[in-house]
């Protein structure tokens, strides 16, 4: 591969890679709080259909991007009544979560599917965002450095600040925080609710910077690899950075082998499609061998929490 | 403290109501500026609702606190710590994965740099002289360090009134010298102690008064200087008190049960395991194991019941034949019955009937399965026994045991166990939160057993139900067993010592000023 | 059809205003329902739009006052697509048609339950008594996609975004290659498959990667606009509509479009029933029957281009030239075809190799 | 007088029964406002999906077709659930149980004979259980998290099904389109009752989970895998080995997956095309949820859900209501169901007012 296919190659590389990347940066939060919320894909398709649909009625994308969080926290918001207030079952209400959104979004954008969508188009300059080399740094939507930037916020959130540490204490041990008289129901649902709004903005990336249009199940399974990944960076946002660009390197590897023609041949096509899923779970024994004996989830991953039983 | 010290807290009137329990009824009684004062009572008189009330964590339905004269509502813990209220849980309220600094700066309201904090820490450890390392992640921790996190904690917040919840079940008798010397500085500086206990003699040697509740009443208010333990149980009970009835011509027969260099593997990090324990029980025999929380208790009971397996069959012997590799299935079959500390979620599932619960582990020995489908009329018949002898208050066979009170659980699930006529019987904290009345029947029932021929193990940390009920004592600290101890021969001191670590000889060690324990590097 | 939009209310009015001149008999007589089971929705800008459109071309003909439509949307090719023909037929559908490959077992079965109804099959392979086929050679238009890439590639790099491997795809591939290979030697085709007819996040990340690879004039075989977009985004020399025209998606990167016109046979089908004349033939029209059109060129398009692209498909038209005369090599250079002979429609289907000058991982 | 939320001492058994029937209500209600809200008839679109199918009869075999897949993958769903082993994967184990005994089909396709058919759904189930062993594996030997393994398999297993129909299984004579060949009539599923298309799925998925009740309720298997999800560390205590647990739930589930799929594989599609995977897995998770985990309330609710579905296409041709109405009616009723199980453990309760003053 020479450099003129190389930076192309990176360049789509990094931008398959975000909305995995801020999704997963929402659930992380969400998980260290103590809940796991399985709804990610269904919150990221909400926040795509929202996006294309404000675009396409106002053709604002920071606007877009806005309702996208908005919506998406709003579809977190039914997950934490339902897990939170009322104790159901997170699995159970995650995954129902997903098929609200893959319904509900295939239902209400309906009018949107199909209609070209406005890009958001790189942040900095032509002269920078156009060159040949260096648009390898600088030719990127504005949400690519939002996510970049989300990962050193969320970690600086988590490990440097009060509140940060507050949220920890709460997945690790909610009745010890409790006792002490942490919030924990409020804590979790602001957890959840940043979760969603961050789920819709990953989905927001696909009509504005991905794929220019809306579609049904637009996300093609995205928001579930963001919760693998969040497993897989062991609850730390700079390996979420890093398994998040893994895997895009996996699915532009495929666009790539088969678009390069020969080369990939030896293996059938549908390997190469199935790979990145594959590799996911070779990830998941790699990790689980490093960490033998302990796992590094927060104690209280999934489990309900009622404050008077 | 002196008599006209000013009234620090006063409750007047204070009532809660859970579904189907009224936990505090019409609770009324005060606290002195630098006065230690005891709340006592049995499991379910209402003494942690009641301090949970104080504290904020949860509203009286009626009655009022006043706080210095002033009546006050004590909306959350922040609320109660900014009057000046500290609290030390009986379980404690820590972060494992987190470190002491970290644990510590979650406890305060205020807002301090790390370097701050630490000086703090550094600052009230060194000048009530308790040792921790700030930076130490708490699973690490022994109980008793834990303890101390809680305590510096507390005092952090220079509190005028400290609530210390049971606090020294979990630590040796050195330990709780040490820690006395701590609350009564604190006493002597003007701060209230409210001191929740059920060691009677521990009461009479630290508090200057004691309430006492029973069934969520308030039944006296008392010096404890002047009672005895017994007076003061009978009024915590509400009756007089049995004695254990033993023979005291027993005779010892063959060895039941042979444990020679049992090892097991730590179940996770902080997991403490059982290294090569030997000992052997005889037919009649009820052998005691003593020792602090978290020093290899639940991986010795699980290790001698089969849910962990050790290395090797020679390990664990039942009457000469080798099971140290078989399940707990097949333990149960040739006649070793056991049962674990925790009784909601280990010993018994909370949401199953009890008849349920008896398909559980008497399913084999009770022939309530023929090929592979459960005879639910056998495992009824059968937990109507258990709850017939055993006195368990149930609306029958078919109440779930989570709805049952913590010690009629325990009833049942001794009962349970009992009842299957076991050779060998093993328990871990036969009557923990049991009431007097019921523990008082499950240590006959426990005595009755070995009588007729069984072998007894039980793993207690009520030292003083260990030296009532058993024949030979081991002491367990960091999963090993020391050498066996004629019970009518030890003395508390040397218990102690074993408790805290210390295998050595008399001269390796000596006792610090004040009660810490020190050994030679 | 009961979705309302401007162009039925137009239809409604003209209807009112012809109903002096009918008198009576407009109302004696019954109107025919005709049913249509779409995979897709048609919003898709391409395959369902384009039978969506030439049903209202149909309704347009005949008259609402003589035909009512039923569509069926996001009908699966499986089980679930034979419960809905059966409940089109049970509806008293006289004629239904499945526009899809998958549906064909389906209406096999429902059709053997009720040899009253009348079902056509598109793109279908078997008839039965009341089961008619009915396709298009979209394979005629891409040679005329492929004569005009091969004159307006710079780099000689071409693509071919497929959906998936089957005959009408290859084909596909091949008539374009072969089109573009004989006004171009030099060009080089790049054909990828989707996997799916319509996944546009897969469809945008093959366009760019071609793009990234040198690739300058990309045709797509799959449903939606999703290519010509990323194409006009890259500002490459071309990118061509399917199914419909697209060059509102791409206003100067779109070349043409091979549009599906299925009107004027929705129109002929249904007359057909009205007058009793209903055949189970099997028909496989092109570009000189009108069902396969060549849309507007681009206005930049150079005029040599758009004549080169006219004279193929003229000669396409009268006949003098066919798409795949020999001699024919397959791209490992083994001689398929011979001069002077070429693959007929019945050979067509049984092709699975690509010609000289393809690059192709399936 | 006021109310007060306060925890139940042992669930309402009144509730547990009327929940899903509670959330079924609301969810027309519900439906039937968002319905009208988006400018259909939303009381026609209700009365379309909920009551047409089972008041014609004519819908009742398209409902048992509908409904066996699902109550047999929910069946197995169920058991596993019951055992906290969270199966999310039984698309992937149904598509590989298709392939496993289609690869059969393949291979006696030359042949006759009453015993090819259950030669096949035997392949069926195990192609479904080993392809559920992998997950299975991962957990007990390397902890790893059953949710995203059974996940992504499922992708894995789309590209497998794609590579056998587009490569080495596509038929000689389906003029190059990706296809096997169509089962021969050994091959493929009898119909049970005549003249309706209702096939040996139907009476097999009752008698999976009448048999799957029974062992459920009676056995020690059963027994061992309830104790397991309420109790793991009792279920130890009791001789239950949790590792042996997830083992068997997930062979239990990834095998009726896999019947599943061959079944729907033998019987209405006939053969394997691309477009076998219809999302049966996915669904089968309502269905297991709405049926409470039971096997009976799964045979319930796999009807619920397949009314919903042959509703939703009545409601497409005759109220214009679009496909993916069905699919926001079907996430309704599990987020109703979810909140209505609150009152299974919880009640309002009438208690007196506060009396006492309190300062403010």
């Amino acid at each position: 591969m020479n450099s003129a296919l190389i930076v192309p190659f990176i360049v789509t590389l990094v931008a398959a890679s975000t909305p995995i990347l801020l999704a997963a940066l929402g659930e992380l939060v969400v998980e260290k709080s103590g809940v796991l919320n399985l709804g990610v894909e269904g919150m990221m398709l909400i926040g795509a259909m929202t996006t294309a649909a404000v675009m396409l009625t106002t053709g604002n994308p920071y606007l877009a991007i806005g309702s996208a969080a908005l919506a998406g926290a709003f579809a977190a918001l039914l997950f934490a009544v339902l897990t939170l207030s009322l104790s159901a079952n997170q699995v159970a209400t995650g995954l129902a979560l997903t098929i609200l959104g893959t319904g509900l979004t295939a239902l209400v954008g309906r009018p949107f599917t199909g209609q070209p969508v406005p890009t958001l188009g790189p942040l900095f300059p032509p002269a920078l965002a156009n060159d040949p080399i260096w648009r390898v740094i600088f030719g990127y939507s504005p949400l690519v450095y939002l996510s970049l930037a989300m990962v050193v916020a969320v970690w600086f959130f988590l490990m440097r600040t009060r509140s940060g540490l507050i949220l920890r204490a709460i997945g690790e041990s909610d009745t010890s925080a409790h006792s002490i008289g942490y919030p924990v129901i409020g804590v979790r649902y602001l957890a959840v609710l940043f979760g969603g709004a961050m789920a819709g903005i990953g989905g927001a990336c696909f009509p504005l910077m991905l794929t220019p249009q809306w579609a049904e199940r637009l996300t093609a399974g995205r928001g579930w690899i963001a919760l693998a990944l969040v497993v897989f960076a062991a609850w730390r946002p700079y390996r979420l950075l890093a398994g998040a660009y893994i895997f895009g390197l996996l699915m532009t590897l495929e666009v790539y082998a088969k678009t390069s023609g020969g080369g990939f041949r030896i293996f059938p096509s549908e390997f190469w499609a199935a790979l990145p899923y594959l590799a996911t779970i070779l990830v998941l024994v790699l990790i689980s061998l490093s960490r033998k004996g302990s796992t590094s989830a927060p104690a209280c991953l999934g489990k309900p929490f009622s404050p008077a039983g | 403290m002196s008599i006209d010290a000013p009234v620090r807290l006063a409750l007047k009137g204070i009532t809660k109501r859970f579904p189907g329990v009224l936990a505090n009824d019409d609770v009324s009684f005060s606290v002195r500026a630098g006065e230690i004062h005891a709340l006592l009572g049995e499991n379910g008189a209402g003494k942690s609702t009641l301090v949970k009330m104080i504290y904020g964590i949860m509203q009286p339905d009626a009655g009022t606190i006043a706080w210095n004269g002033e009546i006050v509502t004590i909306a959350n813990p922040k609320a109660a710590r900014r009057l000046g209220i500290g609290m030390v849980f009986q379980h404690f309220s820590l972060f494992d994965a987190m470190t002491v600094l970290e644990n510590i700066a979650l406890g305060l309201d205020a807002k301090l740099t790390q370097r701050e904090l630490e000086a703090k820490v550094r600052a009230v450890m060194s000048q009530y002289g308790l040792v921790l390392d700030p930076h130490r992640v708490v699973a690490t921790l022994s109980v008793g360090e834990r303890q101390r996190i809680e305590i510096v904690r507390a005092l952090l917040l220079d509190p005028q009134l400290l609530i210390m919840d049971e606090p020294t079940s979990v630590l040796t008798p050195q330990e709780v010298e040490a820690l006395f010397a701590v609350l009564r500085r604190l006493s002597a500086e003007g701060r209230s102690i409210l001191y929740i206990s059920h060691k009677l003699h521990e009461i009479r040697a630290l508090c200057h008064t004691a309430t006492i509740l029973r069934g969520g009443k308030l039944v006296a208010t008392l010096d404890p200087r002047v009672e005895t333990p017994r007076s003061m149980a009978e009024k915590m009970i509400g009756a007089s008190l049995k004695d254990i009835s033993k023979d005291p011509n027993r005779r010892f027969g063959k060895e039941r049960l042979l444990v020679s260099g049992l090892t097991t593997l730590a179940e996770d990090e902080f997991g403490v395991a059982i290294d090569s324990a030997s000992f052997a029980v005889r037919a009649g025999e009820i052998l005691g194991i003593a020792g602090v929380a978290g020093n290899g208790q639940n991986a010795l009971l699980d290790a001698l019941s089969g849910e962990i397996l050790g290395t090797h069959g020679d390990a664990v012997r039942l009457d000469g034949t080798p099971i140290g590799l078989m399940g707990t299935t097949a333990r149960r079959r040739l006649g070793l019955c056991a049962v674990p500390e925790e009784r909601n979620g280990h010993a018994a599932v909370g949401d199953f009937s009890l008849s349920d619960n008896s398909v559980l582990t008497a399913r084999d020995r009770l022939k309530m399965v023929l090929a592979g489908l459960i005879n639910s009329g056998a495992a009824k018949t059968y937990t109507g026994k258990v709850i017939a002898q055993f006195a368990v208050k149930a609306l029958g066979p078919h109440s779930t045991a989570g709805s049952l009170s913590g010690g009629n659980l325990q009833k049942y699930i001794m009962g349970r166990e009992i009842l299957q006529n076991p050779s060998v019987l093993v328990v871990s904290q036969p009557t923990w939160g049991v009431d007097a009345g019921a523990a008082a029947a499950i240590h006959q029932a426990l005595v009755d057993l070995a009588a007729a021929g069984s072998a007894i193990v039980v793993i207690s940390q009520d030292l003083d139900e260990l030296l009532a009920l058993s024949d030979t004592l081991l002491v367990i600290n960091g999963g090993r067993l020391s050498k066996p101890l004629d019970v009518g021969a030890v003395s508390i001191e040397e218990i102690g010592l074993l408790m805290g670590g210390v295998h050595g000889t008399e001269d390796e060690v000596h006792i610090a000023p004040g009660g810490q324990i020190a050994v030679p590097a | 059809m009961m979705r309302l939009n401007r162009r039925h209310i137009m239809q409604l009015g003209g209807a009112a205003a012809a109903l002096p001149l009918l008198g009576g008999q407009a109302f004696a007589q019954e109107k025919v329902k005709v049913g249509f089971v779409l995979i897709g929705t048609p919003d898709d800008n391409g395959w369902n739009y384009g039978h969506d459109q030439g049903r209202l071309f149909m309704l347009d003909a005949i008259g609402e006052d003589k035909v009512e439509t039923t569509v069926v949307t996001n009908v699966a090719e499986g089980p679930d697509s034979e419960r809905v023909f059966r409940e089109l037929a049970q509806q008293g559908h006289q004629l239904i048609f499945g526009t899809s490959f998958g549906y064909g077992d389906y209406i096999h079965r429902v059709a053997r339950q009720f040899p009253d109804t009348r079902f056509e099959w598109a793109t279908g392979n078997l008839t039965a008594p009341n089961v008619a086929l009915y396709n298009a050679k979209f394979h005629e238009g891409r040679a005329v996609l492929g004569t005009i890439a091969g004159l307006t590639t710079k780099t000689n790099k071409i693509a071919y975004v497929g959906s998936m491997p089957i005959p009408e795809v290859v084909m596909g591939i091949n008539a374009f290659a072969l089109a573009a290979r004989k006004v171009n030697p030099e060009v080089e085709v790049t054909a990828v498959y989707v996997g799916s007819w319509f996944d546009p996040p897969r469809e945008a990340d093959l366009a760019r990667s071609l793009i990234a690879q040198g690739v300058d004039v990309i045709t797509q075989h799959t449903d939606g606009p999703v290519i010509p977009q990323i194409a006009e985004s890259s500002g490459i020399v071309g990118v061509f509509g399917q199914g419909a025209d697209m060059s509102a998606f791409a206003p100067n990167t779109h070349l043409t479009s091979i549009i599906d016109h299925w009107g004027p046979y929705y129109v002929q089908a249904v007359q057909s029933l009205i007058d009793g004349t209903w055949t189970n033939g099997s028909v496989w029209p092109g570009l000189k029957e009108g069902e396969v059109l060549i849309g507007p060129y681009n206005p930049n398009l150079a005029a040599d281009v758009v004549a080169k692209a006219e004279e193929v498909k003229n000669a396409i038209i009268d006949g003098s030239l066919h798409p795949f005369a020999g001699p024919i090599n397959d791209n490992t250079g083994t001689e398929r075809v011979a001069a002077g002979d070429i693959i007929d429609d019945g050979e067509f289907w049984a092709v699975d190799w690509y010609v000289e000058g393809v690059s192709v991982v399936e | 007088m006021q109310f007060r939320l306060e925890k139940r001492a042992e669930p309402s058994r009144l509730m547990l029964y009327l929940a899903p029937i509670l959330a079924l209500a609301i969810t027309a209600v519900l439906g039937a406002l968002l319905f009208s809200v988006m400018g259909y008839d939303g009381i026609g679109a209700v009365r379309e999906i909920f009551l047409t199918p089972l008041t014609n009869p004519y819908k009742w075999q398209d409902l048992a077709v509908k409904a066996s897949p699902l109550v047999i993958i929910a069946v197995g769903l169920s058991v596993a659930y019951r055992a906290n082993v969270w199966n999310i994967g039984a698309e992937g184990q149904y598509i590989v149980g298709a392939i496993a005994g289609t690869g059969v089909a393949l291979l006696t396709y030359n042949l006759s004979g009453p015993w090819i058919l259950p030669l096949m759904l035997v392949a069926g189930m195990a192609g479904g259980a080993a392809y559920a062993a992998i997950p299975a594996f991962l957990r007990t030997r390397f902890r790893v998290n059953e949710i995203l393994t059974t996940l992504m398999l499922t992708y894995a297993s789309v590209n497998l099904l794609n590579y056998l129909v587009f490569g080495p299984w596509k038929s000689p004579t389906a003029m190059g389109q990706p296809q096997t060949v169509l089962f021969s009539l050994d091959q493929s599923l009898p119909y049970v009752v005549p003249g309706t298309i209702i096939h040996l799925g139907t009476p097999i998925a009752i008698a999976v989970a009448l048999i799957v009740w029974l062992v459920m309720s009676r056995s020690v298997f059963g027994f061992q895998i309830r104790t397991v999800g309420l109790a793991p560390h009792a279920a130890r205590y009791g001789g239950f080995s949790a590792d042996r647990t997830v083992w068997m739930a997930l062979l239990l589930s990834g095998a009726l997956a896999g019947l599943a799929g061959i079944l729907e594989a033998a019987g209405p599609f006939g053969r394997l095309v691309p477009q076998f995977p219809t999302n049966y897995g996915f669904t089968a998770i309502i269905v297991a949820f709405l049926g409470r985990l039971h096997p009976i309330g799964c045979l319930f609710a796999g009807i619920i859900l397949a009314i919903t579905f042959v509703g939703g296409e009545v409601a497409q041709t005759t109220m214009r209501l679009p496909f993916a109405a069905v699919g926001v009616f079907q996430a309704m009723v599990l987020f109703l169901l979810l909140a209505a199980d609150f009152f299974v453990r919880h009640r309002f309760r009438a208690v007196e007012p506060k009396t006492s003053a309190r300062p403010a």
